[in-house]
């Protein structure tokens, strides 16, 4: 049932929604000063479309309505970019009820696959793919090792922490901060940062679920 | 935050209405959706869809007219608007003759309005779309996302909205805007920062003598800060970093639009347009027709932005049609 | 002093350069003289000439055109300009059936203008004149300087201009400008003061959470400060204001201007309109035509006014008949 | 010949453009922040012209001049006031080429029934007047007391001096600082401090004059 999906997505929207105000002033160093602002506003949306949601739905449907909410109400680059990217987990959980860590990196990899399709951006350009990726490779390094779906989400989480220190060191190419050129070094990335929050919100979500 | 406002979540769609209660006679909204398209419309011509972030006033609500845009979508303050949206608008002014989006060069702006014509598209709708990016300020080929779209889309607008009313087919009017693409060129800069309703806080400053030049139009820093200098020499610099990217010869004839970005009284546009005048003049180049004010703007940004535009017979002849928008009247 | 100009004492000379290369189409400079003039004048008709300060752009010479002005002044920013040059731009544009000076009232510029006219009827020109005093924050019985002319002067200009154009004479042309001085009415507030360049600093402070209430359009206070409210309560207090001194009926039709000082973006004053619409719809008042933008401004000053005309079947013909000035243009 | 009056003037010049930013903060308080611009444009203006004028002129050409000047680059109130003022001045000194007490007083009177004949103002309306009408009577008074032209300018100084203070007392009604009603009072008329400084210059002139 979808209640778990759902209360997993509440704690992401809190989290976004917490850290409006720090997203926004991200990007207001090295871009329009409206990440925070519009991944909020999404969030918001999107928990007000999942209270009313009935509770008989798979893990897709919510994330697929995840998806379409934010596509059509965040805007800006971050919207399409995450809206794909929950519309392409979406996809990859069709008919799942639960997750193990396999299905997991699979819908992980959709996303990201999706934000590169969409985006045509790489990683190493300043963008919420230095926080993902890595976080991906962790993801899988961690299954590899036979960890749970915690312990691989928090692996996952470090590493996109990681991944958001890594984007102070290099320029932007990509998005609104590469019009600053050298000038986007030294600053971190609001849509990694916002990666980050989602994998740091969701890896907690799960651990308190399971102690 | 000194704002004439009510509700920063609100100003968008208060705006919206306050445009609609004043230009009846001009446009008319898609109820449930921060699209406004022409009063009398659709008509049977491509028609034209712009839009973008809110802020930007009169750009682009303001050119819904005869012989400009057929809709805009309003976005979130600075925030590209969503791919419904935009496909709200597309399938309103659609009069079967297809739709050009014209799109400023955003990751944003672009992303939600492909998705717009993706959806369109799987209606059955014929949609094309150009991509503008006429601001010098950001190098090219440096950097992958390539140049910003800024003042010179309102003279995409009145050209390819001209190029429309004549009766022209998409692929025509498309070329048009892409031949206006490849000959406009702007830069801006800034002498001080703008709020965003919702942020409540200027997203950079500047110090009582410093300057931001190749300023964007969203609060975006440009390329570098430095010390207030005189209108000529302001002017001259961006002047230059127009001509270092498109040369022009004695005998060109151009159009020349002098920007204000919001704050900047019309005053010192026009000091401005006098020393572009004068470069114009002593280069051999000829001036077509002149605009001077806010028609692309940054809230209540103080600076402006120069656009050149490369005429050719064809180009000056749509430039000099008639046009009767909210802000943008020409007999 | 965050300016894009070259030199305070230049600024008048450079911007009258700037509009006439931008607009040569439109006006032509009296050489020697800080007046702008139509390109094609004189023409046979009743000429209107006004002028003032400068720091309004794009009054008044922004207005020069067919359908409106015949000539204006421009004064050092903010200061009425001396008789010499109004007596100039008389001299100009007369076209043997009689010039109307159009003066907001202002101590200097009546007495100035009216200096002018005495020079100009020595040589035997016909010369009228009126008087516009459409500010309600200066209550006309107390103070016998009586009410500042503000935003309301562009209707009239408008309105005179087009009836000048039908090729009534001085009397008739005169009798309409009265008509609308009798029932135009304005009233503004500002949210930050502006910097006349020669001064290089404001003229007045305000408080981040502070507003001046019936500021004048020359950075003098207004009635009162107080905290700011939201765009509706500010709308809604400058109506009544309007209202007690103009009481409309149910049934009346108005045109509206929601005029911008200067820093105030087009986003925030079509807020403000939305409220006008819906003050005046609710009172069952009709407005047959509606300004929203930057007409009668304030350099860089924060804030907005509105005016209210009330039209009857003949001033509505004339300010919906066709003008076509470099910041006035209609079909 | 026309060098003394052209150096009253130019003292009376000097006096204005020393104290162009203190005039314009007075009117900055209750009006609109340019009569010291004005004042000072209008006679640097006057300087041009009078360094230029040929030495056989009477005083009555040399304020003429004054007064013309005056009207064509000052603007605003203030402009044709005092330029008004200088031309009366002009008209009731004709054929003079030195003054004398009575001279001077009947000058003083004319120009004063210029400024009220142009602006339409009485004493006690918070403008010039009710630094120049005091200054009149005092004027006047010490003529009548057989005081010398220099003395009789001083009584005139102070007078216009206390009439200055006086505006401080009372609201406007006249010229814009009218629009402000209430709030007009406390603060000191900039026409009246204008006409104080000029008369304060002249007496300082003819008093160095003497020495
Ligand atoms: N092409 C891209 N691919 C992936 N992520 C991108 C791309 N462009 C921008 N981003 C991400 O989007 C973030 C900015 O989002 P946001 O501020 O909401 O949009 P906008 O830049 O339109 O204002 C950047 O910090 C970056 O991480
Ligand atoms: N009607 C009047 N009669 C006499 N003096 C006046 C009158 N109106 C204004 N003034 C004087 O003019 C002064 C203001 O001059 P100025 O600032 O140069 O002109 P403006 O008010 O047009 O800006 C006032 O301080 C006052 O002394
Ligand atoms: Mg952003
Ligand atoms: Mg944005
Ligand atoms: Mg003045
Ligand atoms: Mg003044």
């Amino acid at each position: 049932m979808s209640a778990y999906a759902i209360a997993a997505i509440q704690a992401i929207g809190e989290a976004i929604i917490t850290n409006k105000e720090n997203l926004t002033a991200l990007d207001a160093a090295i871009g329009d000063a409206d990440h925070g602002i519009n991944m909020a506003r999404g969030f918001e949306a999107v928990m007000t479309k999942l209270t009313g949601l009935e509770p008989d739905k798979d893990i897709s449907f919510v994330l697929k309505t995840v998806g379409m909410t934010l596509i059509s109400t965040v805007g800006g680059a971050s919207g399409p970019l995450y809206g794909t990217a929950f519309m392409r987990a979406a996809a990859a959980s069709q008919g799942k009820w639960s997750l193990d860590a396999a299905a997991a990196a699979q819908m992980l990899a959709a996303a990201i696959t999706g934000i590169k399709e969409r985006g045509k951006a790489q990683r190493g350009e300043k963008t919420m793919l230095d926080a993902l990726e890595p976080a991906y490779e962790a993801f899988v390094a961690g299954m590899e090792e036979q960890r749970t779906l915690v312990e691989c989400l928090e692996l996952a989480r470090d590493a996109a922490l990681q991944g958001v220190e890594y984007t102070k060191t290099i320029i932007a190419t990509k998005g609104r901060a590469s019009y600053l050129g050298e000038r986007s070094r030294g600053h971190q990335d609001p849509g990694a940062t916002s990666a980050y929050l989602m994998l740091a919100a969701l890896a907690d979500f799960c651990r308190r679920q399971e102690g | 935050m000194k704002k004439v406002i009510n509700k920063p979540e609100q100003v968008v769609e208060e705006m919206l209405q306050g445009v609609v209660a004043a230009h009846p006679q001009y446009v008319k909204r898609i109820e449930g959706f921060n699209v406004l398209v022409r009063a009398n419309g659709p008509t049977a011509k491509v028609a034209l869809v712009s839009g973008g972030g809110s802020g930007h006033e009169p750009s682009h609500g303001g050119f819904v007219g005869r012989g400009m845009l057929d809709g805009a979508v309003a976005g979130a303050v600075f925030t590209s608007p969503t791919p419904d949206q935009v496909y709200e608008a597309v399938k309103a002014v659609d009069g079967d003759k297809g739709v050009l989006l014209i799109i400023k060069n955003y990751t944003g702006d672009v992303m939600n309005f492909e998705m717009a014509a993706e959806m369109a598209e799987a209606d059955g709708i014929k949609v094309d779309k150009v991509v503008i990016n006429d601001d010098v300020a950001v190098e090219n080929s440096t950097w992958t996302t390539g140049r910003r779209g800024i003042a010179g889309t309102v003279l995409l607008h009145k050209i390819a909205g001209a190029k429309a009313e004549t009766g022209a087919d998409l692929t025509e009017v498309k070329r048009i805007a892409e031949k206006v693409i490849a000959n406009v060129r702007s830069m801006g800069m800034a002498l001080s920062p703008c709020i965003v309703p919702a942020a409540g806080k200027p997203s950079f400053t500047l110090a009582e003598d410093e300057m931001e030049i190749g300023m964007g139009i969203h609060g975006e820093p440009g390329t570098h800060r430095e010390n207030i200098r005189s209108a000529d020499e302001i002017a001259s610099h961006l002047l230059e970093k127009i001509f270092a990217d498109m040369p022009l010869q004695q005998g060109d004839e151009v159009a020349v639009l002098v920007n204000g970005l919001g704050a900047t009284p019309l005053m010192e546009l026009y000091v401005v347009n006098r020393k572009v005048a004068a470069v114009l003049n002593a280069k051999g180049i000829k001036t077509a027709k002149t605009f001077v004010g806010n028609y692309m703007t940054s809230l209540e940004m103080a600076g402006f932005s120069i656009t050149l535009l490369k005429l050719d017979a064809e180009l000056k002849a749509l430039l000099l049609a008639p046009a009767d928008t909210p802000a943008f009247v020409q007999f």
